[in-house]
């Protein structure tokens, strides 16, 4: 089995295993994404082991800081998925949601953090394969990156 | 005209203002700036008599941005019969604003405001000097001509003007407040706001590394005072995000993590809304220059959704609106 | 005690023996202000300096103090007391208000020996105070109205004298002597040195020109907690706190608790308040008694000038200046101090 | 709940007892990770007080497991590791609610959809996703607190869009059980596409004969109000109470006052191509779609009208019924439930370059063979063909045009008629001309339905239609407008070229042009084919995902005529049970607001898609924000915005998902 070792005691040496699965949390809308989720284990396609699911209304629900939560506390990557633009269950979330992400996405970047850490993208409800393609996608992004370093709080 | 006379212009012009304001009790009190007690400051003062108006004072040390006064509803400016005092106020183009920003946000009402339009022609980068001048004591400043001149016990240095104002002072574009309807001084009209941010862009055309290791330099010696949130005139919130506690969604302490994400939501929540005054690097005790994170925030609402704050009072902050078709260029696409 | 010399040159050599010893703590020029911080490189020292920006109080009293951590090993809770806290240090070129400041602090954490803060004193108690005369103060300071001076050697081990090129060095304490001793390679001090000292410290008294009288504001502030004058004080003030976090004295903290909920641990921290937060003594009832920046600005006068006095019969305040140079709306104590001193009692 | 049960009273401030149950759900989680050891895991976990597993949670056994441990655990969390919350969360949170515990302390963990199903080849990797969604839904489950079930009034009306055959008996079966209809067509006739046709097969019965009976029952029944030549403009509000605005078009003939004499109609001097026959014949600018149109209204086209003025002239109209300035009209109605009945269109040939249409005057669509055969069509039944008038002698079909094509652009899905109508449209014709020669090129017949496979049997056994497999490569026109077609038969495994004098192409069916404008007006959501989406493709097939709105008819998906009727007879009958009990629960999950945090910037105001926020003064902490329960939908955008984090969402706090955030690994 993959394993990453996290030498703590004061260097942080961190050992890449080649298959390393990165840890990523995903906060999936209810109506679109997450049931896209749901078609993608229907249809039985295969994606990364990689992804915990956090479900969440509508991606409007999202604040920054459950982002920048799920970065600091260790988390290795972050997805946020929703319904395409103008299909959104409650009219008009995911477009306030988009402004916020745009900006968080830029100021992250802006900050330093590696581009890839944090992916934001958009499935439907009929999308499984498009969640289970953007997810392989976002598993690749992250694997790049290796472990979260950068804003994991150091205890 | 030199910067020295321009100031004494204006000086007397926002006299002649206040005392009329006073005089026709079209106002309460007046808020402007007086001399200060140490060299490169200014102190704010709240003038409520005719006589006491040549105390207001206009030089390149007016860093503190006015504004602040009205947001949080100070105590002094409520009257416990008459409400709400009607206030003049000494306004360059970042306090104009401010006011504007913040009379959106509802946080005040315009009709009790007269705004002394002054036009500004830039604050002194105060921790600038202060860091060339290094270990000896200034003891008096002055503009005289072009020059900022530093005098001290055996010692005087001159720092052409054009450089050592504000970074933010350099990029400005709106230097006397937007007109509203309550404009009493010099306020001009302003469609949009054009501006390259070269500054930006250069910096963001480095590695993210080089990036990160620059903001963590500039921040790390962040104590988490939170002068910046106190002096700026667009956080007014009742309990910060920093304070609240249920949950906790990160520390107060010092780490490294802690700061940047302080940091970071404070630009987030300040997002096509701050008004580039530069308040929160004039007061950092610990002197972090913030300019470059708020030029981007400029840059962000600019670029994006063609938004300048307090410019215009019928329209929305960008993150109170949104549109069909807004750039989203940062998501995932399958190849 | 004797007098030595010490040339600034030998600065380098003083640091690497006492370094094998002693966490070796001096002012540095920081991003363009001096603060004091943990020496690596001796050639980093800078002893010509006004006053440092940050006061040495973070050494002992830092910004974040872990008071324990604990975690879980099975159903028993583990604490664990914080390390090292008899870790040897030297605060090397202190100011003598800054030193005086340390004086303060021993009051507010033992408060008569009746309620030690273990993790302080110890932290004190293993420090040795190196000093330096203050050649020049600022025209904001006024220490020598609160009980200082610019050449005040008491509360330090060993003092220094900046002669030029060289320093006078003076052992205070046995446990400076003792130092000092150590340090036999120091030269000797003669007459001339003695007395060109004594003439810096006569002159650096005479630069202090703002005057204060403690005892009368102690007692006019016990009879004008109400007075109008607090409104006035408080008009421009803007609560950054700027004032309190660049003041050697202030105390005042929050205890805090971050939980590692995975790893099942925690650790209780204290960190820096300031009473001139909003959320400064907030009642979990949502009540607040200081709910105005009215009453914070009164308490900071108050708690410095009022209780310290009657607590301890000292003036909470050092005269250091910081508060006066720093503060953004420049809110300038030493005339709030006069203002204060004029009311009719 | 039984006698021996107890209610359990959960405040908030006990400790949690959180009861783990694991699902094998037969092999579907079992075969890919290894129960025991999630059950042990769980077991590991704060505050887990009991974990354990069985084969299908859902069952009754599985069902009854649960209540009994609630109860014997003093279980005051449960949380069930199985499928999606999508599927089976009502289910349980009966089960808790039966169990004496408030229904939403239920968290699930999807360890199905999530992990077993996508990560089959990867079983450590699903293990550790299992456990991890154990572990984040007990962090959640930590944090939950009971909530109060709302419950809102269903207005017993029903919208129903589009007035095709699916419509009409949605219309029809809520009508007779009481409800108030109001059906809303786009054209100025109900019928839909089944007026078209001429037979159906497989009983062969007149398609007119059957459906125009339906039309005049609809208009005459008093509960349905017929709203045609009208559309949907606006929908507002939620389950059991929707706004809903519809645009009457004008018709410029005022129906009370025309008699339908039909003298207009010779006067007008405008001739343009028909839509009811595609374009197979004319109509007037002033017309009425087709005699047995219902209601029997004319209508001027006005696009193609030349304001000539002569059928307002008294000599023409006696009663004076043209209105040239006939107004649209708004009206605005409340309903209770919706039921989206659009229809279909044909798939456009025209792309297909490589098959003629458009080009050669004698290739057409299976829809137009359908009105030349129609003894009510253009033709009264005799086709002929389009280039000469002449009856063709051979006809050649082509199955699957614009449908089961994986290349750009092309349908993926069956249309699951064009077999059956293009078989049909071939016995028709072969009735009455024996002789003729008819060819069908085919990839597979495909004739499921009931009588349909001995239908195609015996066209091919008793009416000698050829059926050919194979796909057509091009066709070219010859001498005569003959059409040349190049294919291979694929049985024979040999090429074949065929001269016909007339081709079909049996395209499929698409969904409707304008789906996407009803997508955005319902809020409601399009699988991957474009069709309107289902809540559930096997157990809630009339539902959509915006509760109180359902779907029938070809709008979700292809289907024939019995179908069609059957989906619609489930759609009203799902539709007629909320209405019915005249109440409906709906999720507590709504937006509170912190009085004390609030600053009152008024940004959820304009973030708010329902208008539920507003600002208010309040006497202790001044101009607030404050929430309308009644229309506010959950959805959080305001809680996301909010800077003071003021606003917190019911079912979705800020503290449950901070927990799982921190509940890491």
């Amino acid at each position: 089995m993959s394993k990453v070792v996290f030498e703590t005691e004061d260097e942080e040496e961190v050992k890449v295993d080649k298959d390393w699965k990165p840890r990523i949390l995903a906060f999936l809308c209810n109506w679109c994404s997450y049931a896209g989720a749901d078609l993608a284990g229907v249809s039985r396609i295969q994606y990364p082991a990689t992804v915990r699911v956090v479900r969440v209304p509508c991606t409007g629900r999202i604040n920054p800081f459950f982002i920048l939560k799920a970065l600091t506390d260790g988390w290795d990557g972050v997805v946020v998925s929703g319904c395409h633009p103008g299909d959104c269950h409650y009219i008009s979330g995911n477009l306030v949601a988009r402004r916020r992400f745009a900006l968080l996405n830029e100021l992250l970047e802006f900050f330093g953090i590696e581009p890839g850490r944090v992916n934001f993208m958009w499935a439907s409800a009929a999308e499984g394969e498009r969640f289970a393609v953007l997810i392989e996608k976002a598993t690749e992004r992250v694997k790049k990156l290796g472990p979260n370093k950068r804003f994991l709080k150091k205890w | 005209m030199g910067i020295e006379e321009e100031n004494q212009k204006i000086e007397k012009s926002i006299r002649d203002i206040a005392r009329d304001l006073l005089k026709n009790k079209e106002v309460d009190v007046i808020i402007g700036y007086t001399e200060g007690t140490v060299p490169l400051s200014t102190s704010p003062i709240i003038i409520r008599d005719e006589k006491d108006v040549d105390k207001l004072v206009w030089n390149n040390f007016c860093y503190i941005n006015l504004a602040k006064y009205l947001a949080p509803r100070m105590p002094q400016l409520v009257d416990p019969e008459k409400g709400e005092l009607k206030v003049g106020i000494v306004t360059k183009g970042c306090v104009g604003r401010a006011l504007i920003q913040l009379a959106i946000e509802k946080q005040i009402n315009l009709d009790n405001v007269k705004i002394i339009g002054i036009p500004c022609n830039g604050i002194v980068n105060r921790r600038r000097i202060e860091k060339e001048i290094g270990e000896k004591e200034i003891l008096e400043v002055s503009v005289s001509e072009d020059n900022i001149i530093v005098k001290g016990k055996n010692f005087e240095e001159s720092f052409p003007f054009s450089e050592y104002i504000n970074e933010l002072c350099k990029q400005c574009k709106i230097k006397s407040p937007p007109k509203v309807d309550s404009c009493v001084g010099e306020c001009g009209e302003y469609e949009s706001v054009f501006d390259e941010f070269n500054d930006v862009k250069e910096f963001e055309s480095k590695t993210p590394d080089e990036k990160w290791e620059y903001i963590n330099d500039l921040l790390s010696t962040c104590t988490r005072c939170y002068a910046c949130r106190e002096a700026c005139p667009m956080c007014y919130c009742n309990l910060c995000f920093v304070d609240q506690n249920k949950p906790i969604w990160f520390g107060k302490t010092t780490d490294q993590t802690e700061i940047l994400m302080f940091h970071l939501i404070r630009a987030m929540h300040m997002a096509g809304r701050c008004v580039a005054c530069g308040a929160c690097s004039s007061v950092c005790p610990v002197g972090i220059d913030l300019n470059l994170i708020t030029r981007k925030l400029e840059q962000m609402v600019k670029e994006r959704y063609n938004f300048t704050s307090g410019i215009d009072i019928d329209k929305f902050p960008p993150m109170m609106d949104f549109e069909m078709e807004d750039e989203q260029e940062f998501m995932l696409e399958e190849d | 005690m004797e007098q030595k010399i010490l040339l600034k040159k030998d600065i380098g050599k003083l640091y690497n023996e006492l370094s094998k010893e002693f966490k070796f703590y001096a002012p540095i020029n920081e991003k363009g202000y001096i603060t004091f911080r943990k020496i690596e490189n001796p050639d980093n020292i800078v002893l010509d300096y006004l006053n440092s920006k940050i006061p040495p109080k973070d050494v002992l009293f830092p910004e974040k103090d872990i008071l324990f951590e604990y975690r879980y090993e099975g159903k028993e809770v583990i604490i664990e007391e914080p390390k090292n806290l008899d870790e040897k240090k030297i605060i090397f070129g202190i100011r003598p208000c800054d030193a005086y400041s340390f004086e303060l602090f021993a009051n507010f954490f033992s408060f008569h020996g009746n309620c030690k803060d273990e993790i302080y004193l110890t932290k004190k108690e293993n420090t040795v105070l190196i000093g330096i005369g203050c050649n020049s103060p600022r025209q904001t300071c006024f220490c020598t109205s609160v009980g200082g001076h610019p050449f005040k050697k008491e509360n330090v081990d060993i003092f220094l004298v900046d002669l030029g090129n060289k320093y006078l060095v003076e052992s205070i304490s046995e446990r400076g002597e003792a130092i000092v001793k150590s340090l036999s390679w120091l030269g000797k001090a003669n007459d001339e040195d003695k007395q060109k000292a004594e003439e810096l410290s006569k002159k650096a008294e005479e630069m202090i020109t703002t005057q204060i009288d403690p005892d009368k504001i102690d007692k006019i502030l016990d009879e004008n907690f109400q007075h109008p004058i607090w409104s006035e004080i408080s008009e421009s003030c803007i609560s950054c706190g700027t004032c309190a976090y660049l003041c050697p004295t202030c105390t005042c903290f929050d205890v805090i608790d971050e939980n590692d909920a995975y790893h099942n641990r925690g650790r209780r921290i204290r960190i820096w308040d300031t009473c001139q937060s909003c959320l400064y003594t907030m009642e979990t009832s949502g009540h607040n008694p200081r709910g105005s920046k009215i009453e914070r600005c009164r308490n900071r006068i108050m708690h410095k000038f009022s209780y310290y006095p009657k607590n301890y019969d000292l003036t909470g305040c050092v005269g250091c200046g910081r508060c006066v140079l720093y503060c953004p709306a420049n809110n300038d104590l030493r005339y709030i101090l006069k203002e204060i001193e004029q009311i009719e009692s | 709940m039984t006698e021996t049960e107890k209610e359990i009273i959960v405040t908030g401030n006990e400790k949690p007892r959180i009861g783990v149950f694991v699902c094998h759900c037969g092999v579907n989680i079992a075969g890919v990770i290894p129960i025991e050891d999630l059950v042990e895991y769980a077991k590991t976990l704060p505050d887990v007080v009991f974990a354990t597993e069985y084969k299908f949670m859902c069952s009754d056994v599985g069902q009854t497991l649960i209540k009994e441990k609630i109860q014997e655990q003093n279980l005051n969390r449960v949380i069930v590791a199985a499928c999606s919350p999508r599927m089976h969360e009502p289910t349980f949170r009966l089960v808790l609610k039966e169990a004496g515990l408030n229904q939403f302390l239920f968290e699930m963990a999807n360890i199905r959809e999530h992990s077993s199903w996508v990560h089959m080849k990867d079983p450590e990797g699903a293990y550790e996703i299992a456990k991890d969604h154990i572990r984040l839904a007990v962090n959640k489950a930590r944090e939950l607190v009971p909530l109060e079930v709302q419950t809102v009034e269903v207005d017993p009306s029903c919208l129903i869009i589009g007035g095709g055959i699916a419509g009409m008996n949605a219309a029809l079966d809520l009508a007779t059980e009481g409800y108030k209809v109001y059906l809303v067509e786009k054209t100025p006739t109900i019928g839909g596409h089944m007026a078209q046709l001429d037979k159906t097969f497989p009983t062969m019965d007149c398609s007119a004969c059957i459906l125009t009976p339906r039309m005049v029952d609809v208009a005459r029944n008093e509960n349905i109000e017929l709203l045609t030549y009208s559309e949907v403009t606006d929908v507002t509000g939620y389950i059991g109470n929707f706004e809903v605005t519809i645009l009457k078009k004008p018709h410029y003939v005022d129906q009370e006052k025309c008699t339908g004499c039909g003298v207009c109609i010779d006067h007008c001097p405008v001739s343009v191509g028909n839509e009811f026959d595609l374009g197979l014949a004319t109509r007037k600018a002033i017309y009425i779609p087709f005699p047995q149109a219902v209601p029997g209204q004319y209508t001027i086209d006005m696009d193609s009208c030349i304001r000539c003025g002569i059928c307002a002239s008294p000599d023409v109209c006696e009663p004076e019924a043209i209105v040239y300035d006939d107004e649209p009209e708004e009206i605005k109605v409340k309903v209770g439930t919706i039921i989206v009945a659009t229809g279909w269109d044909l798939y456009d040939p025209t792309e297909l370059k490589q098959y003629g249409y458009g080009r050669y005057p004698n290739v057409i669509t299976g829809l137009q063979m359908e009105r030349l055969l129609s003894s009510f069509g253009p033709l009264l039944g005799k086709p002929v063909r389009p280039s000469d008038l002449k009856e063709p002698h051979s006809i050649a079909f082509l199955q699957c045009v614009g449908s089961r094509n994986f290349r750009e652009g092309g349908n993926k899905y069956c249309s699951r008629v064009c077999c059956m109508y293009a078989t049909k449209q071939a016995r028709q014709y072969k009735e009455k001309h024996p002789d003729a020669e008819i060819y069908i090129f085919y990839m597979d017949i495909r004739a499921f339905g009931k009588g349909y496979e001995e239908f195609y049997e015996s066209a091919g056994r008793n009416y000698g239609i050829n059926y050919v497999r194979g796909r057509i490569a091009e066709v070219r026109e010859g001498e005569d407008h003959k059409i040349i077609i190049r294919s291979e038969d694929t049985l024979l495994q040999q090429p074949i070229e065929l001269e016909v004098d007339m081709f079909v192409l049996s395209c499929g069916l698409e969904p409707r042009a304008d789906a996407d404008k009803i997508t955005s007006l319902l809020r409601i959501q399009r699988s991957g084919d474009g069709f309107f989406m289902e809540a559930h493709p096997k157990l809630r097939p009339v539902d959509t995902l915006t509760e109180g709105i359902f779907v029938a008819g070809v709008a979700q998906g292809p289907k024939d005529i019995p179908d069609a009727v059957a989906q619609a007879k489930g759609a009203a009958s799902s539709a007629a049970a909320l209405m019915a009990k005249g109440e409906v629960e709906v999720e507590p999950f709504f937006a509170v607001v912190s009085p004390e945090r609030c600053i009152g910037c008024g940004m959820c105001v304009e973030n708010c898609a329902y208008g539920a926020v507003e600002l208010v003064e309040d006497r202790r902490f001044g101009t607030i924000a404050s929430i309308n329960q009644a229309l506010c939908k959950g959805c959080g955008a305001c809680a996301g915005n909010c800077r003071c984090s003021a606003i917190n969402i019911k079912g979705f706090t800020a503290e449950q998902i901070f927990e799982m955030i921190t509940g890491r690994f």
